[in-house]
């Protein structure tokens, strides 16, 4: 715990410094993105990975918490912190109301559900016009940053504190007996049932947790882009790269969604400079298939294949 | 003293079909129970009811004295009702302690020296640290026993936990359940082995249809003319 | 042979190469802009790209501008407007472009407006329309024949109806940045010229299916219909009217649907058109000719029927390459690649180009508007030379321009 | 077993039609003639699913679903690369013409989508109920085992339906786009109203299903005329979970 603790501490006093060693702002642009990915990816993973209940819908609660966020922004001028404690609430709502009407059922209905809640959530939006309904709503970011060379910078840094935050969560989830339960459900969910796993509540947590970290990563969204817009908020390409990250990094140990974020956010930051968008996104539908077919355990399960004397 | 459990009048049906018929019975604390009957007669509906993976229809199920039918299965194993599974279950992706610490952490004490204590009681001590799907079959019937008795159960519900297993083995898994009820366990034993129930059990029942149809000492159910039917009738 | 050859090709290449340095001995200027190359507006969007690639090629033929070579980088937004700010962050960043034009159409550019104004660019605008609107940025020069508000659409249209004798009205519009913009100005224009609204829906935009609507408009039973809408929706628009019927009471329909000016729409489309009035930046009617644009279509049908994208290029593309003339014309002038100085000189200076001379509002907005309203009459079949014809796209509104008195919508079905 | 690809190739059978169109096929025409070519394609798809997953028997819940999601995801994309995010429409003789019937004018491509559809569904209905190999396809629906005891074989008869279910796409398909243009994105709507349907219905229930569909049909044209076509999209999604919620079984199971 200590060791994590510090790891942790040096991740963001790195990210803090990165100005110092980049001044391109693109870099931070982009950085942004990945360190979105890796709370998405980890964010799923508590609920996916360790329980066995695949969300399609992590568009959905990424873009509740962005408009959730720029609801609040619009309405109060909420600083950046509480839009993200608010979006983070919304979203977490979302997933335990999700959860209470379908984690009783098998785990296919859960991933439907999510699909349904993903559409019937962009249709709302698309139809509240405070938030600018289809047409999208500019957003003027705040004039002046203090501390940072630039907002996007600082956003950078929220996004890095905010992935150091949810690895933190999972790492600890996975660690201890929620972990052990959340597992064991996956494994076998009657059997846990009967070994006095409470799954119906542990399920619940993880579905909420889950949520609110992916609510908090949408949150800063419309800043960032300094424009929102329900098509692209609401994209399926959130849900897939979140699920396809964890399955190719591995689902089994906290930084396994990590290390799928980081090679999938980043070969497809660099590819979009210079390929189309589409061809990156097929990339990514073609890696998560051939990974699911080829190599169940990821990334990970490759490398402990690699170096079968590292003990976990 | 009360009965440890008392099941009154439950009943469930399967879309028309009735697979438990108001049946009624009373074990008591420290008792070795025997639960037998055809195939579809309805054992594996009444332990699934009684450990809460099912909820009965009507009826009462008391255990200790309280009534225990609304609470979902994970507060009855808290309360003491742990089960093995007919078809083994086994927390695939975890080592053999680990499967034995899910019910350690959620429903035991959390002693980490009691599993370890469970798996050497079990005869699996040399294996705590493999993967559970590499189990063989009798190992994995093992794991199923010791994973129940981690929930530090006053009820044991055995569910065909020797079905295919060599007579040798049988009698290994036997002594276990012996040393268990030795230990102040309650024993409930659903087998299609007629010699182990009959050895193991005090008292047996035998169900067919969805009813008891007789009740009494292994002796007196073997001769029970019912029992001989439906064994050897159907 | 072959390594005879391909050697001469090096030696050919590193020639020019040398060449290039000596012309060209600077850093070139970069112009860059995301476009839509495919989705709704992709039709329009390519036509547009060609004719700043004309331009380009012209600008570099000349030298360049400050005798710099142009380099032109243009990104496909897929009409998705959420891709739009990382494109032009992009540009900034990474490409490090000295000047900006904004995508072809509202929707895409509303997306970049905070970004141009907190980084304080100058931004050409491309056919959009109240863009500026809510943001005020004072480096916004829109290069579009309608100007500021609604007036210059609703107005003449609702004029034409009025003359019609419309007493009602039905309104249908896309709920998107320049439909919603649009309609809501045609709706206040609407009112002030004592017209009764009987039936208003906004759609999703991408609908495909517009029975329903167009069954709900003819049991409505307006005199008028003004419609705001864009490329796909409004081929589906015209179909549905054909297939379902608007009934006997609907005068005069269209207004504000974009896409029927493009060309495979114009010819997809064919008979479907005959009776919709609508609006155009260009036509080839008498009292619109202008042997600057004449000259600059002959070049360009020429290139377009080898990139294979609209042939007519009535629409967009003379527009796009005034936009080229103007970035030239003020950097040629103020000898500088500053935005203050370039935004400066744009804002008092009347822009010489060959859609005609320019001069901007305050917002950045066509001082002197100039759209018309064109009602299709008497098309035949698929053919598209006949839409190079006079009296195909008859000059209703407004009255300098006009070749034509408005026909009520069923007598110019018949 | 549950599957999410199969709006996906519905999707895909509509682009089919759309490119044998293109050579002067009749919409309707091509849509059969892609029927046997889904079928094959069907059958490898599962044949694939089943050795890599079902057959391994290992964590195929989670895995499979992904499996079936990323390739519905490659089909969509891979569309967009060939074809664009355009939308594309076939011509036909029925297309864009409607009956007259008083005041009322109804497309003929609808009448027309309507009357293949209701005759597809009556030949799987009859198909499922007179023949052995459809009422086995219902039975390993509900238990393997015993079709094991009537001699058949639960691998085949899966890759049989599966096989039979994307042949249905291809005609499908051929349907969607006579009814109006297809751009690729439109197979996650399908997703809701397939999945909305069938959950409505009860699984395995064809007269369940054909009701369920015109309930859904129903629901959505009033809320198409009553609260706007804005709030179209969310109407089977919005009835999937109300019944998720509330009747998980579907309105006819028990």
């Amino acid at each position: 715990m200590k060791r994590f603790l510090i790891g942790a501490l040096a991740v963001l006093a790195l990210a803090a410094s990165m100005p110092l060693i980049f001044h391109n702002e693109y870099f931070f642009f982009a950085g942004y993105v990945v360190l979105q990915f890796i709370v998405l990816a980890t964010a799923w993973n508590i609920l996916g990975g360790y329980a066995g209940y695949v969300n399609f819908g992590s568009g959905a609660f990424f873009a509740v918490g962005a408009y959730t966020a720029v609801a609040l922004y619009k309405a109060f001028a909420l600083p950046l912190g509480l839009q993200i404690l608010a979006g983070a609430a919304a979203s977490g709502l979302l997933g335990f109301g999700v959860g209470m009407l379908t984690l009783r059922l098998r785990g296919i209905f859960f991933s439907i559900a999510t699909i349904a809640v993903a559409i019937v959530l962009e249709t709302v939006v698309l139809n509240w016009h405070y938030v600018g309904g289809a047409k999208g709503l500019p957003i003027m970011r705040p004039v002046e940053t203090p501390f940072f060379a630039s907002h996007t910078v600082w956003l950078f840094f929220v996004m890095a504190a905010l992935a150091v935050l949810a690895v933190g969560a999972a790492r600890y989830i996975e660690t201890s007996w929620i972990g052990r339960g959340l597992r064991a459900i996956r494994d076998n969910e009657v059997a846990a049932e009967c070994s006095g796993v409470p799954t119906l509540k542990l399920k619940l947590g993880a579905a909420t947790l889950s949520g609110a970290l992916m609510g908090a990563a949408g949150a800063p969204y419309a800043q960032y882009l300094s424009f929102i817009e329900p098509a692209s908020t609401f994209s399926l390409n959130y849900a897939v790269n979140a699920l396809a990250m964890p399955i190719i990094g591995g689902m089994g140990h906290w930084i396994g969604p990590v290390i799928g974020a980081v090679l999938l956010g980043s070969v497809q930051q660099i590819v979009t400079v210079t390929i189309s968008s589409e061809i990156n996104v097929l990339v990514v539908g073609v890696m998560l298939v051939v990974f699911v077919v080829a190599a169940p355990e990821g990334i990970l399960g490759l490398f402990r294949k690699l170096f079968p004397s590292r003990k976990s | 003293m009360t009965p440890l459990l008392q099941v009154k009048d439950v009943s469930k049906n399967f879309g028309g079909f009735m697979a438990l018929d108001g049946v009624s019975v009373d074990i008591a604390q420290g008792e070795r129970f025997g639960l037998i009957g055809p195939n579809g007669s309805g054992k594996t509906t009444l332990i699934n009811c009684v450990s809460g993976v099912l909820a009965n229809d009507s009826g009462s199920i008391r255990f200790d004295g309280r009534e225990i039918s609304g609470l979902p299965a994970y507060q009855r194993t808290r309360r003491g009702i742990a089960r093995s599974f007919q078809i083994p279950r086994p927390f695939a992706s975890m080592s053999v302690l680990e499967n034995l610490l899910v019910p350690l952490e959620y429903a035991g004490t959390g002693k980490l020296d009691e599993a370890h204590e469970i798996l050497k009681q079990m005869g699996l001590a040399d294996k705590a640290a493999t993967q559970s799907n590499r189990l063989s079959q009798v190992e994995l019937r093992k794991l199923e026993l010791a994973r129940a008795m981690a929930a530090r159960p006053r009820l044991l519900i055995s569910d065909e936990a020797m079905a295919g297993l060599s007579s040798n083995e049988i009698s290994e898994v036997l002594e276990i359940l012996f040393k268990l009820n030795a230990a102040g366990i309650t024993i409930v034993m659903i087998e299609h082995i007629m010699q182990a129930v009959m050895k193991f059990s005090q008292r047996v029942i035998c169900l067919d249809a969805g009813r008891i149809i007789c009740e009494g000492t292994p002796a007196a159910i073997v001769a029970h003319p019912e029992v001989q039917r439906a064994y050897l009738g159907a | 042979m072959k390594f005879s050859r391909s050697l001469a090709g090096a030696v050919a290449a590193l020639a020019f190469s040398v060449f290039h340095v000596a012309a060209f001995a600077q850093q070139p200027v970069k112009i860059g802009m995301s476009m839509p190359q495919t989705g709704a507006l992709g039709a329009g969007g390519k036509a547009a790209l060609l004719a700043l690639q004309m331009w380009v090629e012209d600008v570099n033929a000349k030298g360049g501008l400050l005798g710099r070579k142009v380099e032109f980088i243009a990104y496909d937004d897929q009409t998705n407007p959420g891709v739009v700010p990382g494109i032009y962050t992009k540009l900034l960043d990474i490409d490090k472009v000295d000047l900006l034009i904004a995508p072809y159409g509202t929707n895409v550019t509303a997306p970049i407006m905070p970004l141009v104004k907190q980084r304080d660019l100058l931004l050409m605008g491309n056919f959009s329309f109240d863009a500026n609107a809510r943001i005020q940025h004072d480096k916004w020069f829109n290069n579009a024949p309608w100007g500021a508000g609604a007036l210059a659409w609703g107005g003449t249209f609702l004029e034409a109806a009025k003359k019609l004798g419309a007493k009602t009205i039905a309104v249908m519009a896309a709920d998107a940045e320049f439909a919603q913009n649009l309609c809501t100005g045609g709706r206040a224009i609407a009112k002030a010229m004592g017209l009764q609204s009987v039936y208003d829906q906004n759609y999703p935009p991408n609908s495909v299916d517009f029975s329903s609507i167009i069954r709900a408009v003819r049991a409505a039973k307006p005199d008028a219909v003004f419609i705001c809408s864009y490329p796909a929706e409004s081929v589906a628009i015209v179909r549905a009217v054909n297939e379902i019927g608007v009934g006997p009471t609907v005068k005069i329909i269209g207004g504000g649907m974009v896409g029927l000016q493009f060309t495979p729409n114009m010819e997809a489309l064919g008979p479907l058109l005959n009776g919709f009035v609508n609006y155009n930046s260009y036509v080839p009617e008498k009292s619109m000719d202008n042997p600057a644009v004449r000259e600059f279509l002959k070049r360009y049908e020429v290139r377009a029927k080898q990139a294979k994208v609209d042939v007519l290029g009535y629409y967009l593309p003379p527009y796009n390459y005034a936009i080229g003339q103007m970035i030239e014309q003020a950097v040629t002038a103020t000898k500088s690649l500053d935005q203050k100085m370039l935004a400066a000189y744009l804002h008092k200076s009347e822009m010489k180009t060959i859609v005609g001379n320019i001069r901007y509002d305050a917002m950045g907005e066509w001082a002197t508007p100039k759209l018309v309203m064109a009602q299709f009459r008497g098309i035949k079949g698929k053919d598209v030379d006949q839409f190079r014809q006079q009296g195909k796209q008859v000059i209703i509104a407004p009255a300098a321009m006009k070749t034509g008195e408005v026909v009520p919508f069923d007598k110019a079905r018949n | 077993m549950p599957q999410v690809a199969h709006p996906a190739f519905l999707v895909m059978g509509a682009y089919a039609t759309y490119v044998l169109a293109g050579y002067g096929v009749d919409p309707l025409l091509a849509g059969l003639l892609l029927m046997p070519v889904f079928f094959v394609f069907g059958l490898g798809v599962y044949q694939f699913y089943y050795s890599t997953f079902e057959g391994r028997g290992s964590d195929q819940g989670l895995r499979g679903i992904a499996f079936f999601f990323g390739v519905a995801f490659i089909v969509q994309v891979g569309l967009i690369l060939v074809f664009g995010v355009d939308q594309q429409l076939v011509d036909a003789s029925y297309i864009g013409t409607s009956v007259e019937f008083g005041e009322m004018r109804i497309p003929k491509r609808m009448l027309v989508a309507f009357g293949v559809a209701l005759a597809l569904t009556s030949a799987l209905a009859l198909y499922f109920s007179r023949t052995f190999t459809g009422r086995a396809i219902r039975a390993v629906a509900q238990d393997e085992g015993a079709l094991r005891l009537m001699g058949a074989d639960p691998v085949r008869i899966k890759r049989w339906a599966f096989g039979i279910a994307t042949a249905t796409c291809a005609l499908a398909g051929a349907l969607l786009i006579i009814v109006g243009p297809v751009d690729p994105n439109v197979d996650r709507l399908y997703i809701g109203r397939t999945f909305c349907v069938v959950v409505l219905g009860g699984l395995g229930s064809m007269s369940g299903t054909l009701v369920a569909g015109l309930i859904l049909g129903i629901a959505e044209s009033v809320v198409l005329t009553t609260a706007g076509t804005a709030w179209a999209p969310a109407v089977a999604f919005g009835i999937l979970l109300v019944v998720l919620g509330v009747r998980p079984a579907g309105l006819f199971g028990r």
